[in-house]
């Protein structure tokens, strides 16, 4: 399993405000790692710098032989990154299948958009409805759906439950995982690590703008004081 | 006792860049140079010289500078002042500052009415003369039953009411009106109802861009074709020459000079042309008047003293190219004849800038206020 | 004669139908304020000076290379496009991230350099420039002598209209444009080269109203101040129509051109400032604009 | 989203204060002596313009509202002063009050519509109000269209001070400029300008406090219309008439670009900004420039390089943080 | 005020009342049929899946939306037809799912807007800023009571998310509110402002009506005396929390078969 993603000394900064001091991270093929992590540390602000929507960065990224900082975002996505934004993004003044059908594709070995409604069954009733007339849980779904189709190599989540009901998020733990048995490589960011530790391999704890430690999903019991200290759940 | 400061200043204060620029604009400016080139340059052994400013049409602006022509700059007289806001704003200037302003480039009567002054004169044109010009002589020709196309404000206003004065006491009679907007863009509803109205003159109360669009569209709409008479009541050479013979075949017009009249207008209009490129109309030919009449008023006080220029202004005959056989009055205002003319055909035309008939000559004393009559607190 | 309000129906279907010329280019002007706004948040105070280009472009492939009508109804409006893609590229790209009201007065300035240049080359009483002979002469409606020519400035108008509609409503492309609208970034990151659509986008919108400014060459006289006159009023069609939607600049265009078109008859000296009158009376009743959403 | 307000000093140090402190004087010295060098009709137009950019900028800068239509206000008070004047006979001080009450009332009719929108269609809403204005006076009696209302009597201020003097003249424009601008100062240094602060920055949460924010919107404008009014009426006795040219909506387009180049949200800016545009069209007047092109393109560059225009630009420069200026962002 | 005993088991009085409300947005109704009683001196919360209408509600409620049909009282007025900053004057007040600050402005100047309209300086132009000086013992106090003594020197826009939430809260409180909504107040906060915050939400419930949405059921459970339950614009049910997180309905629609 080689790594896909290799993150160097990555720093990141919103005008002034030094928000990412120094990441050092990577991702494995077909592997699916999760960033926790309190509130404003810096989470949502490390996949933005990795696609690249947070342009003042230095460090080094680089994705699938792509080095990432010289990759312009409406070029990221063809490297291969797939990228679910925390508030979704979902398009209102376009329908569902609109919205499904607008990532360009960028690579073969996507999924068909019959094998996108065979996995989303209510995205297909409400394909010809507005974008923003889904529920929270389905815009989550449609999000995460249209990327799906684009044939990307890794997905990028952030915060994929946050405000959803607990019956959803469930659901959206059991499409993750179908994911993950089709190879699909995920960096997710959570705050819901029970949800998290259903699904990922790896972890990463998040906290001023670094990562302060990594370990394997099973070691996940043993370090729970850690978790709670940092947390502060 | 000769010029006050060693040389005589005259002033060309007109609009240079905004919608009156082809109207007057640098032209004149090259108009009053040509005057004073004719003069030799000098007059009363100082040199002649010539400022202008671009006063964008706005009061304030000419009102400063001529202020500061005035007071600082010595200059001694100030004209052309194209549009009516400005015109009055500088005559009351120069009359404060006893200077001479000489109005070329303004329409409206009260220059030389309640707002004249014994150093201000007005020598081109006046709505009075074009309406007498256009209104008059128009239904002498024939032109009996009238519609007017009038802008609405002020001076659509006068340019409408004087000429219907005139048309009825020449015995013809208005059979309608109707009012549009300054600066409107679409005149076929109007046309519309001027077509239908079935006069045979549709009168253009209007100026500028306004005349010509309607002039354009009556073109569109076969209105001339169909036998009716577009008169326009404030439109000169430069702007037929915007429009084209194609759309402006047929018009009627009244300007106090043509270049193509006879020989001695040929003359200055060629000599114009080959300095700016175009031929004169009546604001050019008539700041070319106004220029060489001060200069020669100038020499014949044998000073550049206001009081003295002034009363010779007054009482001295005019005779050059644009004002022959013209005369002053006591209201400041310059008499001269005036020219009905209508726009050729374009096969009529037999050179670049030919563009007129002559249909008939009305006599200044016709043509223009009886000073006596104005309104002006000078004339007794 | 029937009669309407003293007025013969048929001088009414007269003035509905010139109306409806006028009508012709606020749709088409407030269509290409619409989009460029939709997308860029510009308000682009120059679109009356662009219109005015797109004249001037027709006049001086005449006057200088003998170039008629029919090309230039397809080159003046790539001509200013172009220009629009440069200005775009060069300009308007740096105010993207600032309050809208720097795009506004940046236009500002552009429209008041492009048409004081006009105006210091070619004067203001304006150029002609005929009506082609093709489309020369009129027909007798039974109720009113129209001009061909204006009908087919109708048609046009309709056709750029409906196709536009269609571009942005029902295409791929147009999909990315209403997506972009509402989160650039997002778009962006999906793969999308949204610096070019923007370009494309104010291109376009510059295109049209070059292609309206070709169009009324024949009919007004090519002047540089035909721009600076419409455009307030353009405006106030655009704030009446709410500038949600393209169909409602559309569509808020002609009816604005026929309501004026009738006050010409009516009351005509209200007749410039009657929409105006409808802006302030649809503002005080639904301030989001006939077609608008609310903010 | 940037704010066009977003240059605005929101704190200074005690040097800042102390250099504002003195420039402030520096500034009254230089004019109160300036009529002994400058031509002082000049120097009264720079200031009765000076006056309008501030009235302007008090709604732009401080409410964030960019009116395109404040000519209906300065124009509309010098028709209203220059008219009671010479045709009812009024002293200065009296014609001067009729136009601020003028555009006082203007201003609430005006900015009870354009208030219901926001951002750019209030600077088109407010375009097209002053553009119907602008007709009105083209079209109504009592302007005299085109010609404008010409000769108005100066008169005598409080009828012992002659205003033909043009020394009285200057000093009595200064006057009501210094008042004019301490009026503004006043009013966004106080519990007023608080909430309207507040509801820039926020504008929903400031309903939910309770606040009708429209009523408070509109007092600022009507605030700023009153000042334009003076600034107009002044202007009308100063020149002597009151004509088209200032309720145009190119003369709306020059006081914004006189408070943008002067620095937006800034108390002192549009002094600048407005010596700056009145010194270049006179000399423009007389040079071979055409205005429009070089006004267009002065806009143009000032957008893209000085968004925060002359003061603004100082505050912000090196100097500037030095002497304890201090900027958001 | 002298209301000494605590409501006891028969009714409590209501404060905010809505019957039959309704909300179409074009062919989409986003609320339909909502009943709603908010209780003196109670927690009420406003639970649901995403999308059910609990923002839409409150929207409703405070008339930031207008109701396309049904009736809101509060305090026996009826408010259908009022602006929202009356409301808001008549004391019922509400906060924003997204923090509502004044960014640029500092914590205490952040409070004293909000003292500003009670206390009559409002609309004073010609007072000096100084006026404003005899709100600051006010605002003193209301920021002590939530913890921000330290901060109220700082601009709010520099607070961390969760502070700026409990800044929030004194901004309200500042203006003595007879009925306090609240929409997702914890919404992405640290667990420690968490805790905070509830207490205060206990605290200030003692003396006034609180309607709250929020997704935390540990808050839902530990604070609020009664819970409604909204499912695509319509009430599900009602009652307290053990009743309602007991209806197999709401296990299915909301809070899945996984444990709290
Ligand atoms: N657009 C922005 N401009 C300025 N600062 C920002 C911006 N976005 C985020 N920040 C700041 O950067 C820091 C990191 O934010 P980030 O969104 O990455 O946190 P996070 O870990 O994702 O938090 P959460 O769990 O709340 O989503 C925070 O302090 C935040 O306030
Ligand atoms: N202005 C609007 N126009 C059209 N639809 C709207 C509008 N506001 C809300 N909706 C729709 O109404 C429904 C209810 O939205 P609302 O925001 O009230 O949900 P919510 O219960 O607060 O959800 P969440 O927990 O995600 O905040 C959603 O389907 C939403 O798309
Ligand atoms: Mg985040
Ligand atoms: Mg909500």
């Amino acid at each position: 399993m080689g790594t896909l993603l290799d993150i160097r000394g990555l720093n990141a900064w919103y005008g002034e405000s030094h928000v990412l001091h120094g990441v050092d991270m990577d991702v494995g093929e077909g592997e699916t790692v999760t960033i926790l992590g309190r509130n404003g540390v810096g989470k949502t602000t490390t996949l933005r710098t990795i696609v690249g929507i947070v342009r003042s960065r230095k460090g080094t990224i680089s994705f699938a032989g792509n080095n990432m900082m010289q990759v312009p975002l409406h070029k990221a996505a063809h490297t291969g990154i797939g990228f679910v934004p925390e508030e979704r993004g979902i398009f209102a003044t376009l329908t569902v299948s609109e919205n499904l059908l607008l990532p360009p594709v960028v690579a073969q070995g996507g999924m068909s958009v019959d094998e996108i409604y065979e996995l989303f069954p209510n995205l297909y009733e409400r394909r010809n409805s507005s974008g923003t007339k889904l529920s929270g849980g389905e815009q989550q779904m449609l999000a995460m759906a249209r990327i799906l189709r684009t044939g990307v190599k890794m997905l990028l989540l952030d915060e994929p439950t946050e405000g959803l009901a607990p019956v959803i998020v469930q659901r959206i733990g059991d499409v993750l995982k179908k994911l993950k048995q089709r190879g699909m490589t995920i960096l997710l960011v959570e705050q819901n690590f029970r949800f998290a530790s259903r699904i990922a391999d790896r972890f990463y704890l998040m906290d001023h703008g670094q990562m302060v430690s990594e370990f394997p999903v099973g070691e996940l019991a043993g370090r729970m004081d850690t978790l709670h200290k940092v947390l502060g759940v | 006792d000769g010029a006050s400061d060693g040389k005589v200043k005259i002033g060309i204060l007109n609009d240079q860049s905004g919608v009156y620029a082809d109207f007057g604009g640098k032209s004149s400016v090259e108009a009053a140079k040509m005057a004073a080139e004719d003069f030799g340059g000098k007059v009363l052994g100082v040199p002649i010289e010539i400022v202008d400013a671009d006063h964008q049409n706005k009061p304030d602006i000419a009102s400063n500078i001529a202020r500061q022509w005035y007071d600082t700059q010595q200059v001694d007289a100030i004209m052309e002042l194209t549009t009516s806001s400005v015109a009055l704003a500088v005559q009351a200037v120069a009359k404060e500052k006893k200077k001479i302003d000489i109005v070329t480039g303004a329409a409206t009567t009260d220059l030389t009415g309640k707002a004249c002054s014994p150093y201000g004169f007005h020598w081109a044109y006046d709505t009075h003369a074009l309406a007498v010009g256009t209104g008059g002589a128009l239904v002498k020709q024939g032109g009996d039953t009238w519609f007017f196309l009038t802008a609405d404000y002020a001076f659509g206003y006068s340019l409408e009411q004087q000429t219907s004065d005139f048309v009825k006491s020449s015995g013809g009679t208005v059979v309608g009106s109707v009012r549009h907007p300054l600066s409107t863009q679409d005149f076929s509803s109007f046309l519309l109802q001027a077509q239908s109205s079935g006069a045979k003159v549709i009168g253009l109360a209007n100026a500028g861009l306004d005349t010509a669009n309607a002039i354009k569209q009556a073109a569109e709409f076969g209105i001339t074709q169909g036998g009716q008479h577009l008169a326009a009541l404030l439109f000169t050479l430069a702007e037929v020459h915007g429009l084209g013979l194609e759309a402006a075949q047929g018009l009627t017009l009244t300007e106090g000079y043509y270049w193509n009249r006879d020989d001695e207008s040929r003359k200055f209009g060629k000599r114009f042309f080959e300095r700016t490129g175009k031929m004169p109309n009546m604001i050019h030919a008539g700041t070319y008047s106004a220029v060489t009449q001060y200069l020669k008023a100038v020499q014949k006080a044998g000073t550049d003293d206001t009081e003295a220029v002034a009363k010779e202004l007054h009482s001295m005959p005019v005779d050059d190219v644009f004002g022959r056989g013209g005369t002053v009055g006591a209201n400041g205002r310059m008499i001269h004849d005036m020219y009905l003319l209508q726009v050729k055909k374009p096969a009529e035309s037999k050179e670049p800038w030919d563009y007129f008939n002559v249909l008939a000559t009305i006599p200044g004393k016709e043509a223009y206020i009886d000073p006596a009559k104005s309104g002006c607190d000078l004339v007794k | 004669m029937t009669m309407i309000f003293g007025i013969p129906v048929q001088a009414l279907l007269g003035q509905l139908l010139i109306g409806l010329i006028n009508g012709s280019f606020y749709a088409l002007l407030s269509l290409g304020l619409a989009i460029i706004f939709g997308l860029l948040r510009v308000i682009n105070f120059a679109h009356g000076a662009l219109y005015m280009l797109g004249a001037f472009v027709a006049y001086l492939l005449l006057a200088y290379a003998g170039i008629g009508y029919w090309p230039s109804l397809i080159l003046a409006p790539i001509i200013v496009g172009l220009l629009g893609a440069v200005v775009e590229r060069l300009f308007l790209r740096r105010l993207y991230d600032l309050d809208p009201l720097y795009g506004l007065l940046f236009t500002f300035g552009m429209a008041l350099t492009i048409e004081g240049t006009f105006r210091y080359l070619y004067g203001s009483s304006g150029q002609p420039y005929a009506t082609p002979p093709a489309l020369a002469g009129g027909a007798n409606l039974g109720f009113m002598f129209l001009p061909i020519y204006r009908g087919w400035v109708v048609v046009m108008s309709l056709i750029i209209c409906v196709g536009t509609w269609l571009l942005i409503e029902k295409t791929k492309l147009g999909a990315y444009l209403r997506a972009a609208t509402e989160n650039t970034i997002l778009v962006q990151a999906f793969g999308v080269n949204v610096p070019v659509l923007l370009t494309l986008t104010y291109a376009l919108g510059a295109a049209i109203a070059a292609f309206a400014g070709v169009l009324a060459a024949p009919i007004y006289q090519v002047s540089p101040l035909m721009g600076s006159n419409i455009i307030i009023v353009v405006f106030a069609v655009v704030v009446v129509g709410g500038m949600g939607s393209i169909m409602g600049a559309i569509i808020t265009g002609y009816l604005l051109g026929i309501a004026e078109g009738l006050t010409k008859v009516f009351y005509p000296e209200a007749s410039n400032i009657v929409i105006f009158v409808i802006m302030a009376i649809v503002l005080l009743i639904r301030p989001a604009g006939l077609f608008g959403r609310d903010a | 989203m940037a704010d066009i307000t977003e240059t605005i000093p929101t704190e200074k140090s005690g040097i800042a204060a102390s250099v504002q402190a003195g420039f402030l004087i520096v500034g009254l010295l230089l004019l109160v002596l300036a009529p002994f060098f400058f031509y002082p009709i000049f120097l009264m137009k720079l200031l009765c313009f000076a006056l309008f950019a501030c009235a302007f900028n008090l709604l732009l800068g401080y409410t964030g509202l960019l009116s395109f239509g404040h000519a209906t206000f300065f124009g509309g008070a010098a028709y209203f002063t220059a008219y009671t004047v010479k045709e009812w006979g009024f002293p200065p001080e009296l014609g001067i009050l009729v136009g601020v009450a003028g555009a006082t009332f203007l201003g609430v009719v005006m900015g009870f519509v354009a208030i219901r929108r926001q951002g750019i269609y209030f600077a088109m809403v407010t375009l097209s109000l002053s553009q119907m204005f602008y007709f009105f006076c083209l079209q109504a009696k009592f302007t005299e269209g085109e010609d404008g209302i010409q000769s108005v009597p100066r008169g005598h201020l409080f009828g012992f001070i002659d205003l033909n003097s043009s020394t009285n003249m200057y000093y009595f424009v200064l006057g009501v400029f210094i008042i004019g601008v301490l009026i503004i100062w006043r009013f966004i240094n106080s519990p007023f300008g608080m909430i309207l602060k507040s509801i820039r920055e926020n504008e929903s949460r400031a309903i939910s406090l309770g606040y009708s924010v429209a009523r408070y919107k509109l007092g600022a404008f009507v605030m700023s219309a009153a000042l334009a009014g003076l600034a107009g009426a002044v202007k009308a006795i100063v020149f002597q008439f009151a004509t088209l040219t200032d309720v145009t909506w190119q003369m709306s387009g020059e006081v914004i670009l006189m408070t943008l180049l002067g620095g937006i949200g800034t108390l002192i800016g549009p002094l600048f900004g407005a010596g700056l545009v009145v010194t270049l069209e006179n000399y423009l007047a007389t040079s071979e420039f055409p205005v429009t092109i070089i006004t267009g393109i002065v806009f143009m560059v000032c957008v893209l390089l000085f968004r925060r225009g002359i003061i603004g630009e100082f505050y912000a420069s090196w100097i500037g943080r030095k002497l304890g200026f201090v900027y958001r962002r | 005020m002298a209301v000494s005993a605590m409501p006891t088991e028969d009714k409590p009085r209501v404060v905010l009342s809505a019957r039959g409300l309704r909300r179409d947005f074009g062919g989409f109704t986003a609320v339909r049929n909502v009943d709603l009683d908010v209780y003196d001196a109670s927690v009420h919360a406003l639970i649901g899946p995403n999308g059910a209408g609990k923002t839409t509600v409150f929207n409703l409620l405070t008339k930031f939306l207008q109701p396309t049909d049904g009736t809101i009282k509060l305090n026996g007025v009826d408010i259908t037809k009022t602006p929202p900053d009356k409301v808001a004057r008549m004391g019922l007040v509400r906060s924003f799912q997204i923090s509502a600050v004044f960014p640029h402005l500092t914590v205490r100047d952040n409070v004293r807007v909000a003292l500003q309209r009670p206390n009559n300086l409002a609309t004073q132009f010609w007072r000096p800023m100084s006026a404003l000086d005899r709100l600051n013992e006010r605002a003193e106090q209301l920021l002590a009571s939530v913890g921000l003594t330290k901060e109220q020197d700082q601009l709010a826009a520099d607070l961390s998310y969760g502070r700026k939430r409990v800044l929030e809260i004194a901004t309200t409180l500042a203006l003595d509110p007879k009925v306090l909504l609240l929409d997702e107040p914890m919404a992405g906060m640290g667990q420690e402002d968490v805790s905070v915050v509830s207490g205060i939400i206990r605290e200030v419930a003692r003396s006034r009506a609180v309607l709250m949405v929020e997704h935390n059921l540990s808050v839902v459970a530990d604070i609020c005396a009664y819970v409604t339950v909204l499912q695509r614009g319509e009430i599900l049910a009602e009652g307290d929390y053990a009743t309602v997180s007991a209806d197999p309905r709401v296990r299915e629609a909301y809070m899945g078969t996984e444990e709290g």
